[in-house]
């Protein structure tokens, strides 16, 4: 229904410009924050060289603990890519609108977050010279690798992951890289000239466009479902108390969303400040993934009563004595803190000005963080700590090593999340042009 | 289209190249000829005196190792034949000396291998199936990469167990 | 070749409607527009994207292969996991839901690069006319 | 280029420069011998020598290869251990190739420093000292217990260069026991019992299966016979776990108790219940027994004989044996004295009236630290040993023996050593042939009771101090493997340590590693504590090893006191220490573990326990590799332990390893103990599932189930997920954290059969494959199957209880699956389905 001609030129300029301005010279801040995720970065990989040239003993280890921080930085790491595609791909399937505010830097989270997962499987292990003997490839010793070991779904799962997501992420860049071919002169034209390989935009293009966009959603929708049930599957495919549970696939899904989603929080409150599109990302688009997150930390926190209710309920003595152990042994603290941050703090988010309080939203993501990464650590240590011989039980050791490379993947994900807001648009400026076109046109 | 055809015709002859160069590396590294304290011609011992492999290598049916054979089976016919030729004198040294002869291991197997001459011997298997044409050589190389798919190939191919403890130790 | 640029979609939809008004061949136009104006695509009666074939080509040939590699290499040398069949079909199920997915979509991803002729070395190397904006071509004869 | 291709290239380039480091080197060499070796490659043959980690002398069979011994075994023909050997006697081996070894004599120069010398240097040094005048001074030459011609040698050379020869020093000499038997049988000498015909047999103190005379006939023969057994103690031992009964006394009260049981001294029931601290009924109960049984044996040794009132006891036990007409035999050990002896020879040396004094695989100056401050006064010394101990350090000449193998020309000998009796023929002596034993008459037994009174025992808290299962007096000490394998009970590894009570933990606020001080033996000690269930309370429990550096006090027959009043325990400011204990928890009530009620309902509803699968069975053709484990006869002394360490190149790893739970031995006995403060011990390895958890986790395909039932693990194949152990319910597989560096010339003892593991690899127990493969070698040449008993495993052929058996389990003649089949069987954690191949026997869960 028309009423009146509108004149949208003058927006689309704009928000061209603004979003174009946040890829201007960086300030010192940026630099600031760039060093020290690059010192992050270093000082993980000169860990990792310590482990790999004296042995997986300094990573604090032992022999009922045979995972530890590694694995927790593996799942936290694909937990947290889960919500980009989430929200690039699931909200765009469901024609959610306020998916537009932060899918491009979602995406982008996805990659870099599935590029550091992807490490800590090799970092994990003992002989990481001979990491490639787990990809199946035909080889003189006529030896293929053992297709029912979870660890060789995660291989599966988690390089389509990344092929996959990386695909949608350029996909969904092509048009803005397009006009950042237009947009960008100089010697850095050529980088977006390449990238943007040849996009003109025809009708021919658009259609072919829409239809790929479409189905990549499509496939990574379930894909980001089966990625996480498979990591899941990793402990619940064995039979150590704690592990071997049914719940664990939907459990974990809803629990990566969930750190997802706070991670989206805890990168886009300050870049939107630092790169000054406010106007773009607004209160109401924070407020929708507040209550995302409201959402799926309470499906978390029902996965956490109801561990203890199978496992109380089943009689079991050793699942009882195991979440004995989990409540109440030698790793509580850890364990209460993470009740604290995934299940009680994220309930206050039912008060709408709460919700609306970006401060306040960004301490809670940092809090939600943290608590994610404990849900990992309690499940994956304290089962391995108390299993079924006491003769074997035995808690793992405190080590430099693993913090290092832990903060090192800090560092990567920053680097790379930091390179990506200074060379890419940071809002799909193509989408939004579209959305204005749809609301003010309504073609 | 024509410079597309031609960057394809020398791509492939490059990859080509590069597998034959690469292939041939690789077999480089276990034909390598070793220098032995003594020339000893397998050639002559087999053809032109006719001895058979079990001669000297006394214990290659009856043990894991083939062995090299000891000294005083060298010097049952040496102490007649050939005593002035230069090589032979070497071995005279080392017999009234009474010092062993340190050979250079040709046909080398890694730490974790069990690998036991006797049941290969056992089951009919020819020593060339592994060591290659010993007569025709002058001085012994390796001529099969004895690497694990070579073995593994063979004992399908025989029914011989493929059971990964057989030779894994 | 002529050119029409516009700065906004209103006046482009209707200097389009107009240039088919007046019979021009919607063979003799094209249009590059810098986000999809759906109108426009019909107008032009775009015809449906043949993307899904190469689409479904790519999943199916996942899925099979999937199935393939994980009986292939089961059975070329049978070895017994903890009791479990040497063909255990639920894992290797996982195996080619996950090869379903991947090459589907990179199958996906290369019928689009064939489809919609990208890269284009052309416009790779030299700027394009009325980049970014709203702009038809109509071929002259 | 993607991530995968950049790691791939990051990963071949930082691996290969690791990767080459990872491999072993591989002989380059091809040797022609110059005549027909004796045996043929890969062929091992055995040589038979002694043991002497401890006293008992059991004997042993040197498995040879390629001239060096690799492991030792029982020798089956020798009648002390019959074909079994401890723990001490697996890791003697590492004795011969000690890092430390002397190799060539030493001289101390002028400057006090060792200088390594010939022996023809050396001759002419000695003969020059002993020819020397020596005027109101005389030679002594003071040895460890002797046997056989080293014994007459050494008379023989003491007579012709007129030598004193002190009485044998054994820090263990048992003298209480010598004294009463010399008074009760006429014998100043041990005696070796003989249980298998007693139906009673009640131990005051002897720790029978650990240290006391010959434990591995002790365990042999109580594994073989019916009888019943009571074990007395003040503290836990393991030998006490083991009895059918335990029975915890005051320490020093048990001559009370004695004494009653005897009818001696008039002591009555209510007397011996107070002191000892038992019930009267139980006391009655015991002598009701006592009087009931055809056959009764009492020992009383150990502790109990190494107090005041030890002599009393000794003589008291010796009577009741004469009294029950025990058949005894004596041991050929007449010569050893006791401490006594050496606080004489002291004396002499502060008194200067010894010249050249000599000192043969001994070393009191550990035993008594004062020795060692006259040591000096003695004109010359000469120590005789392997490697050097305080006394050897503290002497001029030290001339290098040889290892008993060495002896042998099948062993290519290390250095520049001698046998001593080849020394001392050198200097003269001869052959002797054997002395008849020295038979007196006995004592009069009555005088003795008439003039004794056993003294009250004191109340408080009190430090008993025991041998050490592990290292005996002390003398294992500088053997590592001792240390890598735990104390049974405590499962402490690397001490020192004491064992204190829950309760005294409590009162004291300690928890294990936090450091309690006492003086003992003018010394003070701040040692870490070991908590215990079932240890008594009040009683501390220190091995003697530990003491090291303290006088302890001598009883009246000169040995060290074992049971020493702690009022004055503290608790010192000082932080706690790692202690490195390797159990994780001692209660496993419920849990499918040991055996208890849940087995006897399993055995009672056999309908309802049948595991249900979706998978049809294994089908094996000609072998299923299977173990069944007698718990009745299993006493946990760890022989099997230290055979695996030895048969399977299994690293040690040292005490930080330890402290940060990454120990690597491949079988454990695992110590659980109920609230009744029984134990039971649980030999734990590789269970070698039909369906094993590790196997399908593994994503190289290192791990999987092999024809004939083994859990295989390919070694390098291996690139060290880790999976396999988390998913492991059992925890017996062991993950290669470092690599482990052997020391010279250690690295020879290495199995040749098994390979080494590199850092980064998994490796856990593999039934002792390569024996598997060498038996079916040798039934393949002769077209047959491999026989029952052909094949066992390391730990199984090592037990000196007979617990373990090994074997096919298809061959239905089979020892194993006779065991299997019983009626006594459960498996471990059985619901859990995984099918292990390790049946253990128990009757015990039906109480």
């Amino acid at each position: 229904m028309k009423t009146e001609p509108v004149n949208n030129a003058a927006y689309y300029e704009q928000v061209e410009a603004d979003v174009f301005a946040a890829m201007q010279k960086p300030r010192a801040t940026y630099w600031l924050a760039l060093a020290i995720s690059l010192t992050c970065f270093g000082i993980g990989l000169a860990c990792w060289g310590w482990q790999i040239f004296s042995g997986m003993h300094v990573s604090g280890k032992n022999n009922p603990v045979g995972w530890y921080m590694y694995i927790t930085d593996f799942v936290f790491w694909v937990g947290i890519a889960h919500s980009g595609t989430l929200i690039s791909a699931v909200l765009f399937l469901f024609r959610a609108k306020f998916r537009k505010a932060f899918n491009r830097s979602a995406e982008a989270m996805t990659v870099i977050a599935v590029m550091t997962a992807g490490l800590f499987p090799l970092i994990h292990l003992g002989r990481v010279w001979f990491f490639y003997w787990l990809m199946p490839y035909p080889n003189q010793r006529l030896l293929w690798v053992n297709f029912r070991s979870p660890l060789v779904w995660d291989v599966f799962a988690v390089s389509t992951y990344f092929t996959v997501s990386a695909v949608f992420f350029y996909i969904g860049l092509l048009p803005d890289l397009a006009i950042a071919r237009r947009r960008i002169t100089g010697i850095r034209q050529w980088f977006y000239r390449i990238l943007s390989i040849g996009w003109r935009g025809t009708a021919k293009q658009w259609s072919h466009y829409e239809k790929l966009y479409g189905f990549l959603a499509a496939f990574a929708t379930p894909l980001v479902i089966s990625v996480h049930s498979v990591v899941s599957w990793d402990f619940a495919m064995s039979v150590i108390p704690g592990w071997h549970t049914t719940i664990f696939a939907p459990y974990f899904v809803a629990g990566a969303i969930f750190s997802g989603c706070a991670m989206v929080i805890t990168l886009v409150v300050p870049m939107r400040k630092i790169l000054g599109i406010e106007q773009y990302i607004t209160v109401d688009h924070f407020e929708s993934i507040a209550k995302l997150l409201l959402f799926t930390s309470m499906i978390v926190g029902y996965a956490y009563i109801l561990e203890y209710a199978m496992a109380f309920y089943g009689g079991n003595v050793f699942e009882t004595a195991h979440f004995m152990f989990r409540m109440l042994g030698d790793f509580r603290k850890p364990y209460w803190l993470m009740c604290f941050c995934n299940v009680l703090l994220p309930l206050t988010l039912f008060i709408r000005k709460l919700r609306r309080n970006l401060v306040y939203l960004f301490v809670l993501s940092l809090f939600v963080n943290v608590g994610m990464w404990l849900e990992r650590f309690v499940i994956i240590v304290t089962s391995l700590a108390h299993d079924f011989d006491p003769y074997a039980w035995g808690n793992p050791n405190w080590s430099w090593v693993a913090i290092g490379i832990t903060v090192g993947s800090f560092g990567m994900f920053f680097t790379f999340f930091l390179i990506f807001v200074k060379v890419l648009p940071v809002l799909s400026v193509t989408e939004l042009k579209e959305e204005r076109a749809h609301e003010t046109l309504h073609i | 289209m024509k410079k597309l055809l031609f960057a394809a015709v020398t791509g492939y002859f490059a990859l080509a190249g590069l597998l034959v160069f690469g292939l041939h590396f690789h077999y480089g590294v276990f034909t390598k000829r070793l220098l032995q304290p003594i020339h000893f011609p397998h050639a002559t011992h087999i053809n032109k005196v006719g001895l058979a492999c079990t001669k000297c290598h006394i214990t290659v049916t009856n043990s894991p190792a083939a062995s090299a054979p000891p000294l005083a089976v060298c010097m049952e016919c040496h102490t007649k034949v050939k005593t002035e030729s230069p090589e032979i004198k070497i071995l005279t040294e080392h017999w009234t000396k009474q010092e062993p002869i340190e050979w250079s291991k040709i046909h080398q197997l890694p730490w974790h291998v069990r690998f036991t001459h006797k049941r290969h011997i056992a089951a009919g298997v020819d020593c060339t199936v592994c060591h290659g044409e010993v007569n025709t050589m002058t001085q012994v190389h390796q001529v099969r990469s004895l690497e694990m798919g070579w073995c593994v190939s063979c004992h399908r191919e025989n029914n011989a167990p493929t059971d990964c403890w057989t030779c894994h130790k | 070749m002529k050119r029409f640029t516009f700065d906004d979609t209103e006046p482009f939809l209707a200097k389009l409607r107009e240039l088919l008004a007046t019979g021009t061949p919607v063979e003799r136009i094209e249009v590059a527009t810098p986000f999809p104006v759906h109108e426009a695509l019909l107008l032009l009666k775009t015809p449906v994207s043949r993307l899904k074939f190469f689409t479904f080509t790519g999943a199916l040939t996942g899925f099979c292969a999937g199935f393939a590699l994980t009986i292939y290499s089961a059975t070329s040398w049978p070895m017994s996991h903890g009791g479990k069949p040497i063909v255990s079909l639920p894992p290797f199920m996982i195996i080619a839901f996950e090869l379903t997915i991947l090459l589907g979509a990179v199958a996906s991803l290369l019928g689009f690069l064939y489809l919609a002729r990208v890269p284009a070395p052309k416009y790779i190397l030299t700027s394009i006319e009325a980049d970014g904006k709203f702009a038809i071509f109509v071929e002259e004869l | 280029m993607n991530r995968r291709d950049f790691f791939r290239i990051l990963g071949a380039s930082t691996g290969a420069a690791v990767a080459t480091a990872c491999d072993q080197k591989v002989a380059s060499k091809l040797v022609s011998q110059l005549t027909t070796p004796r045996l043929l490659p890969g062929e091992a043959e055995f040589v038979r020598s002694t043991c002497r980690e401890c006293s008992a002398g059991c004997g042993v069979l040197a498995k040879v290869r390629d001239g060096r011994p690799v492991k030792l075994e029982g020798d089956p023909d020798n009648p002390v251990n019959r074909g079994a050997l401890c723990m001490r006697g697996q890791a003697g081996l590492s004795r011969l190739y000690h890092p430390n070894r002397l190799r060539a004599p030493q001289l101390r120069g002028t400057t006090g420093e060792f200088q390594t010398i010939s022996w023809d240097e050396a001759f002419a040094i000695l003969n020059g000292a002993l020819g020397k005048n020596i005027t109101g001074r005389r030679h002594i030459f003071l040895s460890e217990r002797t046997t056989g011609s080293v014994s007459g040698f050494i008379e023989d050379f003491c007579q012709k260069r007129n030598i004193e020869r002190r009485p044998e020093l054994e820090l263990y000499s048992h003298a209480a026991l010598r004294q009463a038997n010399a008074l009760v049988f006429g014998r100043h000498a041990l005696p070796v019992y003989d249980v298998k015909q007693a139906d009673l047999l009640i131990t005051f103190g002897a720790d029978v299966i650990e240290t006391f005379l010959n434990p591995v006939q002790f365990a042999q023969d109580l594994a073989a016979t019916k009888l019943k057994w009571i074990h007395l103690e003040p503290h836990l031992s393991l030998t006490g776990v083991n009895a059918d009964e335990r029975l915890v006394v005051r320490a020093g009260s048990e001559a009370w108790l004695l004494a009653f049981l005897a009818g001696e001294l008039g002591v009555t029931a209510a007397q011996a219940a107070e002191q000892t601290g038992l019930k009267l009924s139980r006391i009655t109960e015991l002598a009701e027994r006592l009087k009931k049984a055809k056959n009764p044996l009492v020992i009383a040794g150990g502790v109990t004989t190494a107090t005041e009132n030890g002599l009393l006891a000794a003589v008291l036990s010796a009577v009741l044996q004469e009294k029950h007409h025990a058949p005894l035999t004596w041991a050929d050990d007449d010569r050893v004295g006791s401490l006594a002896d050496v606080v004489e020879l002291e004396q002499q040396l502060a008194d200067g009236k010894v010249s050249v004094a000599f000192f043969h695989n001994t070393d009191p100056v550990t035993y008594r630290p004062s020795f060692g401050a006259v040591l000096g006064k003695a004109s010359f010394r000469v120590g005789f040993g392997d490697m050097l101990n305080p006394t050897l350090a503290g002497c001029d000449l030290v001339l290098p023996l040889s290892h008993a193998l060495e002896e042998d020309g099948a062993v290519k000998p290390f250095g520049d050593t001698q046998s001593l009796a080849g020394i001392l023929q050198k200097l003269g002596a001869e052959a002797r042939p054997k002395q008849a034993p020295v038979i007196q008459p006995p004592g009069d037994v009555r005088k003795f009771l008439a003039n004794i009174k056993p003294t009250p025992v004191r109340a408080g808290r009190t430090l008993v101090i025991t041998p050490s299962i592990r290292t005996f007096d002390g003398r294992g000490e500088c053997l590592p493997l001792l240390s890598e394998i735990p104390d049974p009970l405590t499962t402490v590894t690397y001490g020192p340590w004491v064992t204190i009570s829950e309760q005294d933990a409590e009162t004291l606020s300690l928890k294990d590693g936090g450091i309690v001080g006492f003086a003992v033996g003018g010394r003070s000690f701040n040692l870490p504590v070991r908590v215990m269930p079932a240890q008594p309370v009040g009683v501390f429990t220190v091995q003697r090893p530990f003491l090291n550096g303290a006088s302890l006090p001598l009883t009246v027959t000169g040995e060290e006191i074992s049971v020493w009043p702690l009022d004055a325990i503290a608790v010192p400011a000082v932080p706690a220490v790692a202690l490195p204990f390797l159990s994780g928890g001692m209660h496993a009530e419920g849990r499918g573990i040991v055996p208890g009620l849940e087995h006897k309902h399993e055995h009672e509803h056999k309908a309802e326990h049948v595991n249900k699968t979706l998978y049809p069975p294994h089908e094996y053709k000609n072998y299923r590799w299977a173990m069944a484990i007698d718990l009745d006869r299993c006493t946990g002394c760890g022989a099997c332990v230290a055979a695996c360490y030895v048969e399977n190149n299994i690293p040690l790893v040292g005490r930080d390893e330890h402290v940060a739970g990454r120990e690597m031995s491949w079988l454990r006995i695992e110590p659980f103990v109920n609230d009744a403060g029984d134990f039971e011990m649980l030999p734990m390895m590789c269970q070698q599932c039909d369906n094993a958890p590790c196997e399908p986790v593994c994503p190289v395909n290192a791990t999987y189930h092999n024809p004939e039932g083994l859990n295989a693990q390919v070694y390098n194949r291996c690139v060290g997920t880790r999976y396999c152990s988390n998913n492991c319910p059992y925890k017996v597989r062991r993950f290669n954290w470092i690599d482990h560096p052997v020391a010279q010339p250690l690295d020879l003892m290495f199995n040749p059969d098994v390979s080494k593991r590199p850092k980064g690899v998994m490796e856990k127990c593999t039934f002792c494959v390569h024996r598997i493969v060498r038996a079916k070698d040798h039934a393949k040449d002769e077209k047959r199957l491999v026989h029952d008993g052909e094949v066992t495993t390391a730990c199984a052929q090592t037990c000196p209880a007979q617990a373990i058996v090994f074997g096919n389990i298809l061959d239905e003649q089979s020892h194993v699956h006779q065991q299997a089949k019983s009626d006594r069987t459960y498996r471990v954690l059985e619901e859990l389905g995984v099918e292990p191949a390790v049946y253990y026997l128990t009757s015990r869960s039906e109480s």
